[in-house]
């Protein structure tokens, strides 16, 4: 299953929420203010790189460049993706939660 | 038909608390097989002793006790979130079930749609 | 496929504008999309009288051209609707206002009908939770 | 004293109410309010389309009463009206809108209404940020 | 001068920013969501109970009531007022900072 | 006249960061002797590299480097803040003076209005 974060992980409580509910094999994808989690040298990255090795960990690319997120800076695991993408990931999965 | 579980994130003075409970009733009315599951501030939703009308607002209370009534079956609480506000199972309104977090993670595998709210 | 998708964040939410080019993106995939829902402030998008200064997109205008063009059922919440001040001139004349600010390919109706959306559609997303 | 009270929050937030309540004591006390100030989704106060359940406080109703009622200086953010689709007759002809769905007491001007009310007051106090 | 402080400490990072800004000698009044700070045994508790002495504290009646907070389970610091109280205060400090 | 320092406090795709900008550069039109303190989100406002059109947004740059020229002297930026972030001052767009905790609160006594947008 997918699980969708757009809030800042700042701001909101509600990524830190996320990160406790979800389970191993699930997906995770990063939109809007959420890409902020991704930004080197913070705790929410840190948590984001030691997520069980079996969740699989997404991030849409126009919110990372609308950003100003350096593509080439961002742990090796996250898959930078388009929207039909993220349509096709949505398929892959029977369900999707946005928190 | 699909089960659907509402996550009730907002503080009960907030409009997002009534909405949230809007959508799981209606869900209920249609009989679609549901539980909520309070968690963040959600769970200020379940504090005894709430006056509502001291802050110009109408009870949440009517809608709360009627999640029974209305065939919710799951009525859930987050254990984390308890903890972090300081508050304990048996100061909650409702018998709000107690969950911790391998236990909504797993819940949240079981049910066929997750709307957070 | 087809999708249900819903939005809940009023029409200057960065949300507002995912949620067109993921609904963009359905359709250019091959997919379908059985129903458009619109919750809580997402029903402003619905409102006539919005006006968006030159230099910035009309998301409103966006959203209405990609609903009629790919005529689509878009949902607005009704009970949300009535709190925000977006009224058709049914309710309008019911609620005693005087004007409306809300017409075709908007329709307003209830949460039922995102309850059903939920029901059939194959896959559902929401955006601006 | 003089107060100028800005509200930011929409009518659905507890800020409006308490922006309202603060608005009432300062009057009881003998002070004054030489501006209310409404920004951001407080603009929606100025809606004449927004119906409230009937067992809920119309926060709108209330809000005009009181302008009314004391006579106060009630300023609407001409540019975030626009964006929420909240115009008067002038601004409905401008922008070629078929409806207008605010009027008085509401006056729609912009930010330096605030600025100024800022400036000129003993007191400034924020709700809603 | 005042600091007012809206929002649920849970919810927002702006609980903590206004506790990094408030100088000894400064007054620091909850209203709305921000009153759920006071509940007992929270890591927010202990960061109001633990401000300077001379950071006088307060919290609105009518929040406390509304939100189910027990009157005879606030910190002793705590002063507990009413609107018309709170116009005074805003009278008392030459500025106000809402949060 | 008094002075005025705005606390804009949101990440750049939100309404709220352009209203805050909106807000200061009026009163700087005004001739209101102000400033501006980026913190908490608000920071992220300063990245540079930022490709607003990338979400369809208009970039805030322009209001950005409006602001020496409408004359707004203090351009701040909250060192807590950009740490928690991952953030250093030369990653940031404009010449933005890195204010610590004690400075920001020695800062808010100093002007005399504050608002937080």
């Amino acid at each position: 299953m997918l699980h969708i974060l757009r809030h800042s992980p700042h701001a909101e409580s509600r990524f830190a929420s996320c990160l406790r509910a979800i389970n191993s094999g699930q997906s995770l994808l990063l939109i809007e203010d959420a890409v902020y989690g991704l930004l080197p040298n913070t705790s929410t990255r840190n948590s984001l790189e030691y997520l069980p090795a079996t969740v699989n960990l997404y991030a849409l690319d126009a919110d990372l460049q609308g950003r100003g997120l350096a593509l080439d800076d961002l742990p090796p695991r996250v898959v930078i993706i388009s929207y039909p993408m993220m349509v096709e990931l949505c398929i892959e999965h029977t369900k999707a939660v946005s928190w | 038909m699909k089960t659907l579980l509402v996550i009730s994130r907002h503080a009960p003075a907030r409009p997002e608390a009534r909405e949230a409970l809007d959508v799981i009733l209606a869900a209920a009315a249609f009989g679609v097989p549901c539980g909520i599951l309070f968690m963040d501030d959600g769970v200020f939703q379940l504090l005894k002793g709430q006056d509502a009308a001291q802050i110009g607002q109408k009870s949440l209370a009517a809608n709360l006790q009627a999640l029974p009534l209305y065939g919710v079956e799951d009525i859930l609480v987050c254990q984390h979130s308890l903890g972090e506000r300081g508050l304990q199972a048996n100061q909650c309104l409702l018998d709000a079930r107690v969950m911790n977090n391998s236990e909504i993670a797993t819940l949240i595998e079981h049910y066929d749609q997750i709307v957070t709210l | 496929m087809n999708f249900a998708i819903a939005l809940l964040a009023g029409p200057q939410d960065p949300a507002a504008r995912s949620a067109l080019e993921f609904a963009r993106a359905v359709l250019a995939s091959g997919h379908r999309i059985s129903r458009l829902f619109f919750y809580r402030d997402a029903v402003q998008l619905a409102s006539q009288l919005r006006v968006t200064p030159q230099d910035e997109l009309d998301i409103t205008a966006e959203w209405q051209q990609f609903i009629q063009t790919n005529q689509l059922d878009a949902v607005v919440c009704i009970a949300a609707a009535l709190r925000r001040g977006v009224l058709n001139e049914a309710e309008a004349q019911r609620w005693n206002r005087p004007v409306a600010n809300t017409d075709a390919p908007w329709e307003l109706s209830g949460l039922g009908q995102w309850i059903d959306a939920l029901q059939t559609a194959d896959r559902a997303v929401t955006f601006g939770t």
